[in-house]
This record gives C-alpha cells, structure tokens and sequence, in this order.
C-alpha cells in the first residue's frame, strides 16, 4: 500500500498504528480521523498522536461527546465521499453508538444495493490486562462479528497493525478494528511496505503437527508462549494460528492446519458463552470432524464482567490456562466429562 | 437576556400566513422581523399543484396495502404541506433525509413513485439511488438521521458546495438520544442542516404531551445554540417561507436550523394501526377542517391565481398519475433470491459465498 | 406460581404472555409495565392489552420514545424496589438501549456486590416470518446471550410464555425475554398454574434415538415439523429439544440426548457467525466428543441483514433446511467437505 | 414570550453571591426574584470544614495513585464548593447519583472514604452500600446515570417519599444522548430530579467550545420544560442556596431541575492525563485565584464566623481524615478470586459453577 521502502526499525503497535494512520491521511484527501479526544491530546492511547498538529484540525478533529454522534457522523461523511476513521475511546463506550453501527453502518450498502457505500473504519481499543477499572477492558468483538455487513480485524503485532489498519482504510465496506489494549506498547520490526498476509487470511504464526491453537488479538503472544512452554516441557508441537481478521474468517487456513495436527484449542480473551470462540469451534468441528482426535476445547475469559485490576489475571486466559487445555486434549477416553460435570 | 439568547427562541406563536379560511393574516411583526416573506403566487400555486397529486399517491399506497401491493404503509395525509413545500424550496445540490413516513415528499422532490415504495412493497433496499437524487434511504430506526444529517451538511460545505442537508422528523423522535447528538454536532460543527419535525401530535399511539413538557418542541434549539422556529404545519405558504430562510440561513454558512411545523396526521399510524383505541374522532373531525390543501385553495382562488380550469387539469393529472403508480405496482416485484448475496460487502466473504452455493442448491433442487 | 386452577382452554402465545403480565400486575404491587404504546393502545402486538384499562395508567405506562430512557429509567426504578417489565417495539430498536442494558442491567448486581439488583424485565418481540420490513426481524438474542449477567430466554408455546414470563418477572435478575413474533398467534393448551419446566431446564419435546435437533423460540415448530416428516418419509427417529432459556443453558439436558442419539444438529434462526448456534454446536462437540457419529451441524439463519418479506423464506431455516441437514449427518466418511468447500 | 416559558431560562448571567474577594455583592434582582436565598454562616461554616476536609482527601487520593495504592483517581480540586456544598443540603431520603470525578462529594456525604475508594482502587464493586446510603454506585458510562435518576426520582415520588434524585454529571456528558433522554424522562413524569451540571470547561482534553455552542448548558433546560439556573461554581454561597432551591422545587412536586455550575478542574484528568497537552499553564493559574475554599474562608473571616482558633482545628481535622485514609489504605485490599462468581446472578448458573470450579482447581494446584 505505502509506496516507499523503509525500515522503521522496531516500533511498539501503537507507533505502527498511528504510522498507517499518517500515511493514509497523506494518501487520501477524503480520509478523516475524529471522536474524542483524538485532536490536540492524540488519543488517550497516543495512537492518533501528532495528527492534527501534521494534519491540520481539519483532518483530525475533536467531537462533541457522544459516540452515536460519532458513528452518526461518519455515516453522512461517508455519504458524501469521506472515508472517517472514528475511535470509540474505550471498548464498552462503543455500546452508545450500537444502533448506528449495526442498523446503518453494516446494512447501508445492503439496504442501497451498493449505491451508498460505508467506507468507515471503527477504532476500537479493546480488551484487558492493563490494570482498568470497570467498563474499560470489555471484549466486544463478538457484538461486531455476529453483525452482517461489519469487517472484524484485530491485529497482534506492529506489523499488522500497520498493514490491517492501511487495507481497513482502503476497504470499500466499514471495519471493525479492534486494538488489543495490551499489545500498545509491544515492540516489533516494521519495515514498509510491510509484507504481511492480506486482509482475511489468518497467519500461522508458529508451526507444529501435535496440535492447533487458534488465537487472535491480545491472546496470540499467550499462544506462542504456551506453545513454547509445551514444546519445551512436554515435547508437543504446537501450531499457532493468528486469526487477523474474524470476519471474513479464514476457515481454509484453520482447517487446514487442524486436518493436519488433529487437535484443536481455540483461545479467546471475550467472555465464552455465546462469543467468537465458539464460533471456531463449532466451524472446525463442522470441517474437521473425521480428523479430529479430540474435541476441540476452549479457553476463554469467564462469563462474568470484566474483572477489577486486582483479580483480572484469574479472568484472562493465561499460558498456564491455554497448556492445561491442551493437556487435556491427549484423551483416549472421556476422562474429563467428570471434570465438566463435577459441579451437578 | 442578550439580543443573540433571544434570537435563538421561536417566535412565541406559531408563524402562519393564512389564517383556516385561506385568508392572508399573517405573519405578524414578530415573524416579519425574522424575514419571512410570503411567497409568489406562482410558488404557491406549484405547492397546490403538488399536494394534490401528493395526496392523490398518498390515498393511492393506502388503497396497494388493502390488496396487498404493499407490505405496509404510513400516510402522511394531513401533512401535505410539511410533505411538499419544503421539498419544492430544496436546491439540487441539497441533500435530503426522510424517514418512512416521508413518501410523499419523496415523490414531490421527483423520485419515481414505484422506486420509492420498493422498501414498503416488501423488498429489502430503498428502491431509488441516494447518490444521483441526493436523497437518504427513508430511515426507520427512529431519529438516526438527525445524526447523518450533521454530518452530510458538514461533508457538504467541506466539499465547498451551497448544498443544505434537510432532515425530516417527527415529533416523537425527538425524544430519541440522537435527536440531541445530532443537533449538537450540526451545531458545533456549523453544519449546514435544517431539522424539519413534522409534529403531527401523535408517535403512533402516544400523544405529544406524554412525550415533552417543552413549550414546544422549537425551544429545544436554544439548548443547542440553533435558531428555531415553530410554523402552522398545515399553512403551506407558512412552511415555505420558514423553511426558505432556513435553507439560505443554512446555506449562507449560519450553521443548522430548527423548525417545528404543527400538523395532523388524519390517517392511523399505518394501515397495520388502529387509531381509534387511541383517539377521539372528534379530533380528527376538527383537523379535517384545518386542511392544508384546501386552505391553499382558496388563498389561491382568491388571488385568481387557482381557476377552475387549472383545477381540473391537476386533478386530472394526479388521477393519471395514480393510474400509473396503480398499474406498475401490479407487476409483481422481481425475485431474485441470489441477490441477498450480492450487496452485503463489495466482495463475499467466503461464508457469504459458501451460503450462496447452498441456495443455489436448492433453488437448482427445486427447479428439478 | 398462580395458584387458582384453572384451564383457560386454547390460546395463542400472545394471550399468554398479556396472562403473564396480568396475574403478575396483580399479585406484586412493585411490578410495573412501561414503554413505546403499550399503555392506552395496548403495544403493536397487543400483548398489553387491557392492562392500562385495568390496572390503571400507574401501573402500565406509556413513555416517551426513547429506548435508552426506557432501560434506564427502570434501572432507576429498581433502585428504589420496583420490578420494571420494559418493552422494546421491536427487536432492532431495543439497540438504542445496549449500553445502558449491558453496562448497567447485567452488572448492577454484580458492581454492588448484590446489594442492588436489577429484577427487570426486557421483552423484545423478536425475529421474522411476519413479512415486516427492514429493522422489524433481527434476531437479537446472540447479543443478549453474550453478555455475562444477563438471563436470555424464549418460549415457543403459550404455556411456556405465560410460565416462564411469570418466572422471568419473579426472577431477582434481569432477563431479557425474547418473544418470537411468528409465533404470537400460535395457540396450544395453557392450564394454570402450568407445569412447565422451570427456568434453566430445557424441553424434550419430541423423542427419538437417531439424532438431536436442538431449537429454540421461533424454530421449534420447524423442528418438529422436520422430525415428522424425517419419521414418516425416512424412518429416521428425531429427538427435539426446545432450549426454552439460552442462560442459563440446560447443558445436562442437551448433552444426555447427544450422548444417547449420536447426532446434532441445531437450528437458530439468527444469523449463523457468532451467534448462540455456534456456541450450542461447540458446547455439544466438547461434551460429547466421543459419542458422536458426525459433526455436530449447524440450521442458521444466512450471514445478512434480515432480508424483505419477499425473500425471507430464502433466509430462514425451515423444514426442507432442517430435513437437509439431518441428511448430512449420516456420513461414514467425509462426504460434505466437498460440498462445504464448493466455492473455493 | 409568555411569563412560563421566561422561567424556565437561566439568568443571564450565573448567580453569584461572593464575588472572588469573598464579599457579599449578590444575588442581584434577577436571581433574588427566583428565591435563592444566601444561607447562615452557620451553614457556609459547616460547607467551608467540609470542603477543606474534602480537599485534603483529595489531594491525599492523588498521592494514592503515585504510591500505587490506587489504580487511577480523577481530581475534583478546584470544584470543591460543587462538590461539597451539594451534599450538605441533601436530606437523609434523598438519592444521589455520583460520577466518577464525586469522591469528594461521597465523602462529603459521610460515606467512608476508604470505601469510596474501593473501586479506583481496582476491585470490581463500588465498595458502600447503596441502599444504606441512597447513593447509587459512582457512574463511569457518562450521562447513563442522568436517565437512571430520572426512573429513581420517580421511583421516590410514587413511593410518597419526600426524597429527590439529585443527578451529578460533568459539561462533556451533556452531549450524550442519555443526558437528552434523561431529563425528558424527568420532566414527563415530574419526576423529583435535579441535575447539577459541573461545568468544569473540559471533557478530558476537549474545551466546552467544543462541546455545545448553547448559550450556557442551563439554556438546556427549556426544551424539555425544566427550570433552570446557571452559578458561580466556585461560589460555595451560590451554589449552596440554588440547590436548596432546586432541590425543594423537585421535592415540593414541581418537577425536575436543571443546575449549570461554573467551575475548574485544577488538576488533570484523572493522575494519568497530562493536562499541558491542552490547557495554557495561564489558564489553570488564573482559575486558582477563584478558589472556592479561600473565597469562602474570606468572606466567614470577615463575618467573623470563621476564626484562626477554628480553622487551626479544621485543619488539624483534615490532617488526621487524610492520615487515617492513608494508613488503612496501606493495607493490602482482599484477594478472593472466588468472589468473581458470586454476585453475577442471586445463583450462579451451572456454567458459572462449571468455571468456579475450573478456577478452584488452579488454586488447589498453586497451593498444592
Ligand atoms: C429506534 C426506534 N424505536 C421505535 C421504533 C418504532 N416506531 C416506528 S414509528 C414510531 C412512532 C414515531 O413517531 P413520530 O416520531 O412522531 O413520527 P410519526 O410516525 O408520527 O411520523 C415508533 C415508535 C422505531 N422505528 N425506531
Ligand atoms: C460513554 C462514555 N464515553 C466515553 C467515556 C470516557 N471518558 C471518561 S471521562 C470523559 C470526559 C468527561 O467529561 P465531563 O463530562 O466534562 O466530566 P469531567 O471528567 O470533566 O468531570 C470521557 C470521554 C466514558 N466514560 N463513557
Ligand atoms: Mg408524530
Ligand atoms: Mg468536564
């Protein structure tokens, strides 16, 4: 997308982030960056730092308060040929703009047979393990990824950050582009162009032939490391997928690699019940069935709110949560049905 | 209270030209100060011409429901004149933002009749093309518009053009959050929108003052720091001159606009309501006299603007005009399963075309 | 939960729950019922028939148009004891109210540590197959179900509307009562008090030793439909369970019928990517891994806006879907992958 | 304009009893014609120990965050008068509804401060009990809590409860659409509501020229029918009789009322916002000479209700409320991750005992 070749040395997610922001305001004239807070402060992430002291208030602006105004503006920006790339500042303050984005945003190219097109892109910081207080580390990708119409991209390195954030810009339909709150400040090389896997393809970021463990956004370096540990401590090879983007999903990716390993664990940050997990789930049971030498299991956050800094690490999906799961995928028997049903 | 507080409240009545009887009354000092003008006799004589054949297709869609052309539909009768002055003061570089009920100003801005009863006939786009008409899908989820407005008229005057967004809406809805997001934003970003709410007294069963305690709902605007005004809804001269100054105030560069229009809507709230659980007769009757078309008629007859003849060649014209709606509204709306697909991205997604292969399966079963 | 008996003979779905709503009125001076025309026209689905006439407007109330106002307002009603049973007119426009029913309604209890609980009703006519138009027939329930604190449930008889509205209304949480719309004029038997099951147990509506169709709400007429049609046109002995409540999910109930048939396939009519199918469809693999016969599959609704009354039967499952489905199941080997993967 | 609807707009300028010398120079005709009455020295007395015990939490909650004993903490330094004098004239029935930015307030309002810090500690529960102290759980989605105390204010009424809702909510919230449909909600039902604005000129970075271009956010009121007053926030006098007012214009049955207090937020954000990135230091340094507690301090020496002998004691006071939080603050909050589980719902679901148990099992293993 970016034309100029260029090392950036390592940068965290946050800088790859607002690079691609840069780049595409200087691309595009039609593209504009607001909501709260992204002006003059740069976000209270820092991600649209800069922008409108580079780009002028014009650009990059401040909104009133009010995230249904936001998502509502963009929608009659994009009515006349802009490309708005909003940020909801923190995930469960995206609940107030939901009518707009599920009613308007993801149906308006439906409901106009493409003549009114939503090139809008929804920035949303998400989940936890930054120490937050209530309402500031949901995990709303499933809201967005069981809604017709709506892209859901969440990356997990700097690289992709860049390249997904750049092909979500450029993408003629509106994206939901969810930003691991605590991947910010992780560091990576970034070199562009970046020569990450487009848009919908999943990466496989490890390989291994014992088992697959799918995982996107701020779970992949949990995954890696779990694959790691269990590499080195049980001998098992693990193969770790990185989804990038939950819709479109890459089932040809995943399926492969189950139909290979014959095992499966999908890692999800989001509360379990009704999320995206068990949506993969259910797509490689449906796909892998004959290959399968386990159930595919789940590790995912628990079904409560979002817990305080203090308890959050009993919430999150951890290594040690992510290798028992894979621990128990050696069965030959039913060993844990009792486990599962052990309080009946 | 400084000179500009004030500026921004509605005159303390609503304005009006024409008194019920169609007699030039109006508009009064308060309202002259504000710069409203009576409008020609040419202009006035377009409105009549098109309410009358707006109401003609208005009776015409209730009369498709009973045999079951149409999914279903909300009239506007009673509102002629909010449904067609406004649209005949719309420039066409203006962009405009109806809702369901707004039909018949739909096909008064010169939309096709038949396109713009696609969505109420039960297919599932909005019939018309936004982008060549400038004008938004009617919109259902109840005052989100106001918000698209904001940002259409603010992406209007960004591209440097004189175009005004104009957003219908009803009195009801502007009790929804985004009433006020949307007048917000309008207003810090001095965007070049006019707010229409059509208050027709009624949000389907619940009357209006179980839905405000506001003097009326003109004087929300101050909130904002719009200029606001409240017109007779059913004085068509009234409305346009109102919604004139608000389009050039607009389009000037003097940022949003707010006008209440006071109506009726005569009809149930759809043909599927039923308005008698929820009012009198008695009010209907009352309004009945207070006809916007009527009263237009005998201004103008007065004027001799209106003859007889002109008359007869209108009506004429409208029951032409619903002959044709009539007659294409009998073919049967195309089928065409496949195309649910087609526009829910620019490109399936590989589910969407997994899905796709599994209908066509069966469509190819079928037909086997 | 009343305690006259007596048998109301045949009435619709519709009848039962404005019952419901009644005997509840009656029996609790702290229930009150509020919303867009539900007072003096009785709703749009007339389920709140009568009740101003006859409890009196201080007891069911109209109230200004404004979805979130509504939620809130009855959080702020609980707060002071009350039991608030809300209306949202239609599914699609109970998403105005998002923020305030998942920040505030499915967390209260928990934010207090139960010392203000939230005993509120939210009923949303839900779902299509009436012919409405755009925005009239999403299927909300998966959002719903998603969130931690929240109970989701929907009847598919008279008998279970009235029960479990009475049980949803006596509940000291919030339950988001899903109200399928095509099944409003549905009538069966409803003798009171009823003996349903109660709240959280799943219905075996029909039995059988071949396969399991799981259901819910609007589907599961469909399902007994195809489960005939499977007995008398294939032999095929089709057991089916009606969910009756999403959460809490009757995991007991579900899996003891896999476990005995072998087969699954579950029917919702929502849009099929991360909706409440997905997590039935993964719950069942991960319990009954090792007595399944063939993947668990999936009868869903298609990933798009809600299609026009002209199309929707294209979009719903149906009996034909359902039938088709259970086909698939019989596979000794893989023979739908090609199928699944027809369009790559 | 008729008389009414004249009253439901704020004075034209906001209500000030002490100027920022601490002398007597208000209300002025206008807002005496309101009834705002200035209150006892006994009373400006007990707001001026108040705000300066309520100061020194504070600035101790600030020092909090820095030793890490605290997650985060958003200051009210600079807007003690609002938050204080408030409180003081709530009655035992009343009902408030704070936001984030109240622990002054709380603690104002005799709740203990160590549980008000319970949540910016990082637990997951508000820490006090809401119904023993009729004061709902600190509101961080913003304006969400101007509809809930709208439902609460009504809640009271029906009830026959004196009580009033008094709803907290910071200038940048008023442009969410709850806030809209809050006060809507308040003034169908006449429900015993007051809403005190803390116009405190910023939401996080973002100036109120950014937010509204209304007149002043009091000019809100009108359009849903609400009396409506604007005051010098820094004003403990002002502030202290408008809410009196306010808060027995709701109780008395006359509906809801809509409070606009101008005023500063001295310190950043919260202790993670860097305030220089987009506020002038001049700004901030012109905004601590109208300080709320020397303004109060002069004007009670001068009346010589406030003598050294007394304010020697206050501080001594303050010191000890600040130690006391301090130390029990030292100790480490409970650790129980098995309370996770527990207030989800009355009984948890089987699914949640399912994971109960998982979380047990990995705590027997970490033991074991
Ligand atoms: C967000 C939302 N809530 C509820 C509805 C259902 N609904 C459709 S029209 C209507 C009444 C609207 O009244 P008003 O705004 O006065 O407009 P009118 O129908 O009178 O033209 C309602 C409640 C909706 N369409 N959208
Ligand atoms: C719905 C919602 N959107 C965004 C936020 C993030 N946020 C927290 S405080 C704040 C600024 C609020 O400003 P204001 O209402 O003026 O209150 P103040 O902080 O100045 O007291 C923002 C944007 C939030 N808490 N809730
Ligand atoms: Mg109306
Ligand atoms: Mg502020």
């Amino acid at each position: 997308m970016s034309t100029q070749t260029q090392s950036t040395g390592t940068v965290t997610m946050a800088q790859g982030l607002n690079r691609a922001l840069r780049d595409a305001l200087t691309e595009d004239e039609d593209v504009l960056v607001f909501g709260e807070d992204v002006g003059t402060l740069g976000g209270v992430f820092r991600i649209t730092d800069g922008l409108t002291a580079d780009f002028g208030e014009d650009r990059c602006f401040d909104t009133p308060l009010a995230e249904a105004g936001i998502a509502g503006f963009a929608v009659g920006l994009a009515m006349q040929g802009f490309r708005p790339v909003i940020e909801m500042q923190f995930d469960a303050f995206g609940y107030p703009a939901f009518e707009q984005v599920v009613s308007h945003i993801a149906k308006m190219r439906n409901r106009t047979r493409s003549m009114l097109t939503m090139p809008i892109v929804i920035r949303i910081p998400y989940a936890g393990g930054i120490g937050g207080v209530e309402h500031h580390c949901d995990s709303s990708e499933g809201y967005y990824a069981h809604t017709p119409g709506l892209h859901v991209v969440t990356p997990s390195t700097p690289a992709d950050a860049y390249s997904l954030l750049r092909e979500a810009i450029a993408s003629p339909d509106p994206v939901v582009f969810m930003e691991p709150k605590a991947l910010y400040w992780s560091r990576a090389e970034l070199e562009l162009p970046v020569t990450t896997e487009p848009f919908g393809r999943a990466a496989v970021r490890r390989e291994g032939s014992d088992v697959t463990v799918v995982a996107y956004g701020p779970q992949v370096p949990n995954a890696l490391k779990a694959a790691e540990v269990a590499a080195d401590e049980e001998g098992w090879d693990v193969e770790v997928i990185d989804l990038r983007t939950l819709v479109p999903f890459d089932d040809e990716t995943v399926a492969a690699s189950v139909r290979k390993t014959g095992r499966c664990v999908v890692v999800s940050e989001a509360a379990g019940f009704g999320g995206v997990g068990g949506e993969i789930a259910a797509r490689v049971s449906e796909r892998c069935f004959h290959s399968l030498a386990a159930p595919v299991l789940r590790v995912s956050g628990l079904d409560i709110p979002y817990p305080p800094p203090i308890l959050e690490h009993t919430h999150l999906p951890g290594v040690d949560r992510i290798l028992d799961t894979i621990a128990r995928l050696q069965w030959d028997d039913q060993p844990d049905v009792a486990r599962l049903e052990v309080s009946r | 209270m400084s000179k500009t507080t004030a500026d921004l409240l509605p005159c303390g009545d609503p304005v009006q030209f024409l008194n019920e009887q169609g007699e030039l009354t109006g508009p009064g000092a308060e309202a002259e100060a504000r710069g409203y003008t009576m409008p020609s006799d040419e202009d006035l004589l377009a409105v009549w011409r098109q309410m009358v054949i707006g109401r003609r297709f208005d009776t015409q869609a209730t009369a498709l429901t009973k045999q079951g052309r149409l999914a279903v539909y909300p009239s506007s009768r009673g509102q002629d004149a909010c449904q067609v002055a406004p649209m005949l003061a719309l420039q066409a570089d203006d962009w405009f933002f109806p809702t369901y009920r707004d039909s018949m100003a739909l096909v008064s801005r010169g939309l096709d009749p038949v396109e713009v009863l696609t969505l109420l006939r039960g297919s599932w786009h909005c019939g018309y093309d936004p982008v060549a008409t400038n004008t938004a899908p009617q919109c259902t989820p109840l005052a989100t518009q106001a918000v698209h407005a904001a940002g259409a008229g603010h992406g209007l005057a960004r591209r440097g053009s004189d175009g005004v967004a104009l957003c219908f809406i009803g009195d009801g809805a502007t009790s929804e959050g985004d009433f006020h997001e949307g007048l917000n934003f309008a207003a810090v970003f001095n965007a070049p929108t006019v707010y229409f709410v059509q208050n027709n007294k009624y949000a389907i069963s619940v009357p209006l003052a179980k839905q405000t305690k506001a003097p009326s709902l003109a004087y929300k605007g101050i909130g904002y720091g719009i200029r606001s005004e409240q017109v007779d809804g059913n004085d068509a001269a009234a409305v346009l001159a109102v919604t004139r100054t608000a389009l050039e105030h607009a389009s000037s560069g003097s940022g949003p606009f707010l006008i209440e229009a006071h109506t009726y809507r005569l009809e149930a709230h759809t043909n599927a309501d039923d308005a008698t659980r929820y009012r009198e007769s008695d009010e209907v009757t009352q309004w009945s006299t207070r006809d916007p078309i009527a009263r237009l008629r005998a201004y103008l007859t007065g004027t001799g603007a209106l003859t007889a003849e002109i008359e007869e060649q209108v009506t004429a014209e409208a029951e032409e005009y619903a002959a044709r709606v009539r007659e294409r509204m009998n073919a049967e709306p195309e089928v065409a399963p496949l195309s649910l697909f087609e526009h829910v991205y620019a490109q399936p997604t590989p589910q969407l075309r997994e899905q796709a292969d599994l209908v066509r399966a069966e469509m190819d079963e079928v037909r086997a």
